[in-house]
């Protein structure tokens, strides 16, 4: 974990108002691992005033992406970054995902902006696993596909793949995957984490999760990111430091 | 080495520097500790504890305002017991002043942990927290009641012999009328402020954004008040105090000391910049050499109305 | 036109839409006709009137704070007789309801021009600004004490026929003591918040920036505490609230109301974007619109707690 | 007086890290006086969360231009604007000198950054008039001759031109300019604004000086800049509305 100034090499819009920031940092590049997370500072001034949590979305020689939307003044500030501009990064936080298990075939599943983990993911993956990344939205322009293998996708409205929800299409495929040996992987709104947690107990699977909450400093200080734990009643877990994955067994989402 | 004393006294108590990490935003120090060198920070004030642990406010706990932050963790700790077994071995490894924060729900509450904590060497003094916003017991039930906070300062006194400081609430008419109960019951110091009571909205759900309903406002949009507070302290109360609230940067730190403040904390800005409190001393040795101050102390109270 | 009723009820007082122009911030209208259209306004609380004329105080009088502002204008006004001859005239022009803010040093000095006031009809209230954190006499000397508040109330209700809302002082422990006290002597409504006592000091002169010592904090930066203490009164005292404080745009505006407020008062934001109240306006026709609600007035208190 | 979103064509520095900023509003440029000032939002942000005042310092077809140096965070965002950026901008504010009189010469006198109205005035000054700019600094780096006419300098330190303040260049360079009809027009800092002050009223000189104060709202409903008036000390004048130009004999600097 350190603070480090890393300068941005560009911004790419994708088609559906998604951006993809590309930013030098060595020390990043080389220290971070999938599911863990950054937390930046998109501007000097005291307005916003907290740093803001991103996942990392993927890493590429001596630089790293972030992935995201333009929600709140925050994200319009980081979009609006242009080669050449410094940011303040905090990182590597969080754990990370658990890829290297005892499994054959890992599943993604992942609603919206909960892509966003995936790409560097899927690139880390062992060279003998299957994966399978089952991707859903609103409609068609929440559907992420971006660094993803083997898609398969569902929206609301039906407008792309599978008319419903992801863990509904999840639900429906699962059987003609063939295997046993499957670790899910799942990232999005609290909703679709809720039913894929209920789906992969009810079915015994083996199912991580990256959770959001809304967060102060990113590394433990503040308190400020609870989670339930199953486990211990008597104490939440921290999102930012104890997760940000979980297995699903382990907390109340 | 230059020749600057960046030293300062808060009453009997020495500090190698002002610059304290403020209670709930340095955890009991070990995260910090990876970020910067506890050993150049002028002093840690630990989270509050209480006599049990407390698991503290359901999510969501916090919420951005305009140049601030609502918090309302409700005093999450380990506990007293759990505080002294793994979390004081640590901290003892650090050549840093160790404050001890108390947040209790009863007067006998804060007079057990304080008669607990006071056997440990470590814990070279206590700040008394009475008003903490996000409680439902103690918190402002206290703050907001002179009385009750001359009787825990005497009460607390009796039962050690460190400093005690009481750190005051914000959320009263005359903060001054508490630092005097203060200082007549023999307390050491003060601690102003504590966080400010506020609340937010989401305007979809027609609910707080905070689970606790309201929340304790921190960060540069309180610093004017917290300013007025010391200042209010210094003109009419001789008790030492430390200065906090939305300090950002050395600029704040004299602005604090002037305005009062023999010491101050930094709080919100250590999750903003958690390297503050190191680059805040260091400016603050260049501010004295270029401006011939020789001791930075001499900057307390030093207004000029 | 849309079916959107954007009416809103303070007491007996009715406003086309609960956005109204704070004191001390729009003048007497005159400046403001300029740039707005002020016959779509909800209503305009004027300037603090007092008896006499008032020079107020020595510069500098302002000072910028992270997302807020100090200001120690010192109730600078005309008087009550200027104010009747020369400012009533141009405002009668427009088809705005007029509240008039009154701020005295005593008890009498208040019955006294309400008393010559009420006679004006182009006055449709009375705010009495017991709240002023930056005059000697006056201001929070009666803002922190629940019995003159009582005191004003009865007294200026008995001369006055108009509703009269007492603005409230945000630097006390609990603002629904005096929302209670205001009910109880018969006040119509109170108006929540004043700014908050603050100060900033030259770190090279070691002067305060403001000459006088302290200011009024206003802006985003107090708009956390203002929405608590909205909900503070709110929840224990079924009183009209005008909600005021930090109030940048119409999601403010809709927070506040979901607060408590049955009303709002725009203040800072008029110097920074002087047409907000405008846009405001039809920015919550448009949310009423998309949103379905009939009569925005239902927003207020519909708290989800 | 209104609002409205006007466009930066370019921002440009000059030598001593003062900027000049060309913004186009047809608007602006066919309303403004030489003297009136302009209030700006530099962000939308809320921090910084006032507007700044600045002086008009040149009209040219449908643009307008700025001086400033940095100075805090306000200036610091404004130096960084480019072309195509769009600012929000209250005015005409203000006054504006009385340059249309019975005199043959103007004298501007101008310390530091109070050289920015003044390209403006000169340009604008009829056609009979004789024009002599002298402009102090307290080293080379601050004096502004931008736009000037005529110019005499004065330092502090004695790095360019005369040494001593621009009121003492003035005073020894008065009675060589030869005439008797003469009107000063003076902005700069309130120490050099007293000692011109003084000097014109010793010497029965016609003096309107260009005055600052903090400012909120720039056109009169604050109350927040005041300034002392000499005819009626019941009552301040404010700056932004009864100035920022005022004749020396009513006001206390
Ligand atoms: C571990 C983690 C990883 C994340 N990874 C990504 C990512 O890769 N891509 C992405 O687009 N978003 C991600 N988010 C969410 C991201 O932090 C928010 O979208 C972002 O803070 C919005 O900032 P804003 O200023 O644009 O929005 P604003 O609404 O202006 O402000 C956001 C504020 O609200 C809170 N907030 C709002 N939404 C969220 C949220 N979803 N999660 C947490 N806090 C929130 C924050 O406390 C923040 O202070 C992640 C969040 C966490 C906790
Ligand atoms: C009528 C008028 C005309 C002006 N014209 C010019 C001009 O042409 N060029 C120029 O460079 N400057 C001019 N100024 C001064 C200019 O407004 C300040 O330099 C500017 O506000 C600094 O903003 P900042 O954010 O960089 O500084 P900060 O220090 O971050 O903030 C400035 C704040 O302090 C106050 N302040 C600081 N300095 C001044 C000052 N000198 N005058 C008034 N308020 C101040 C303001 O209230 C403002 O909110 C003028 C001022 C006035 C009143
Ligand atoms: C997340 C958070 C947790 C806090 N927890 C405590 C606490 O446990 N005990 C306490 O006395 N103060 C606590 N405070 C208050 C701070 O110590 C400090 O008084 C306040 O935040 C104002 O300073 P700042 O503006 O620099 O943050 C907390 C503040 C924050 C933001
Ligand atoms: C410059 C200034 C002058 C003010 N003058 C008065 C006044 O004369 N009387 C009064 O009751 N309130 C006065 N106020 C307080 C405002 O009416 C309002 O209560 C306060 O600013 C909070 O709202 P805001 O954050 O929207 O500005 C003044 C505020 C400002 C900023
Ligand atoms: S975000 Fe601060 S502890 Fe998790
Ligand atoms: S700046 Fe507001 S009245 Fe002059």
């Amino acid at each position: 974990m350190f603070v480090i100034d890393a300068t941005v090499e560009k911004s790419i819009e994708l088609d559906n108002q998604i951006y993809l920031l590309k930013i030098h940092s060595p020390q990043i590049a080389e220290t971070i691992r999938p599911g863990q997370f950054l937390n930046i500072r998109v501007s000097d001034s005291y307005y916003p005033l907290l740093r803001r949590p991103f996942s990392v979305c993927d890493v590429e020689d001596d630089f790293f992406y972030l992935m995201f939307n333009i929600y709140g003044e925050g994200t319009k500030i980081l979009a609006n970054k242009r080669f050449g501009d410094v940011i303040d990064v905090l990182g590597p936080l969080g754990n990370g995902f658990n890829y290297n298990g005892d499994y054959d075939t890992a599943i993604i599943v992942a609603g919206g902006l909960g892509a966003a983990p995936f790409p560097f993911l899927i690139k880390k993956l062992p060279q003998d696993k299957n994966v399978y990344s089952f991707i859903g939205g609103r409609t068609f322009k929440d559907v992420i596909i971006h660094g993803m293998k083997n898609i398969l996708t569902a929206t609301d409205d039906g407008s792309l793949g599978y008319k419903g929800t992801v863990v509904d299409l999840l639900k429906v495929n699962l059987p003609m995957l063939n295997s046993s040996r499957i670790k899910i992987f799942g990232c999005g709104p609290n909703a679709m984490l809720r039913s894929l947690k209920e789906f992969c107990i009810d079915n015994n699977l083996d199912c991580e999760v990256s959770t959001e909450s809304a967060m102060a400093c990113g590394f433990g200080i503040c308190q400020g990111c609870p989670i339930e734990s199953v486990d211990n009643p008597d104490k939440f877990l921290l999102v930012c430091k104890d997760g940000p994955v979980f297995n699903v067994k382990d907390v109340i989402i | 080495m230059s020749n600057v004393d960046l030293s300062v006294k808060v009453g009997t108590l020495t500090f190698r520097n002002p610059v304290l990490l403020a209670s709930g935003t340095v955890g009991y120090g070990s995260e910090m500790s990876e970020l910067i060198d506890l050993n150049k920070i002028g002093g840690i004030v630990t989270k509050s504890l209480s006599l049990k642990p407390r698991k503290g406010n359901p999510p969501q706990r916090i919420v951005e305002t305009p140049s601030g932050m609502l918090n309302a963790i409700g005093l999450t700790n380990v506990g007293v017991e759990v505080f002294l077994k793994e979390k004081i071995p640590f901290l003892k490894k650090f050549d840093v002043p160790l404050i001890c924060n108390i947040a209790a729900s009863s007067v006998e509450e804060y007079v057990e942990c304080t008669k607990i904590l006071t056997e440990e060497e470590t814990i070279k003094a206590f700040e008394i927290n009475v008003s903490c916003p996000n409680v439902k017991e103690g918190g402002l039930q206290f703050g907001n009641d002179v009385s009750a906070v001359g009787k825990i300062t005497e009460k607390v006194k009796a039962v050690t012999d460190k400093p005690v400081i009481i750190k005051l609430s914000p959320n009263v008419s005359y903060i001054s009328e508490f630092a005097k109960v203060v200082k007549k019951e023999g307390g050491d110091a003060v601690s102003a402020i504590n966080t400010l009571v506020g609340t937010s909205f989401d305007i979809f759900t027609r609910k707080p954004k905070i689970k606790n309903i309201t929340g304790g406002l921190s960060g540069p949009a309180i610093k004017p008040v917290a300013l007025a507070k010391v200042l209010e302290i210094s003109m009419s109360v001789g008790i030492p105090i430390i200065g906090i609230g939305g300090i950002m940067n050395w600029k704040d730190v004299v602005e604090f000391m002037i305005a009062g403040a023999s010491a101050i904390q930094l709080g919100t800005v250590n999750f903003i910049d958690p390297a503050a409190a190191e680059k805040i001393i260091s400016s603050l040795e260049q501010y004295c050499i270029k401006n011939k101050i020789e001791k930075l102390s001499s900057l307390t109270a030093s207004y000029n109305l």
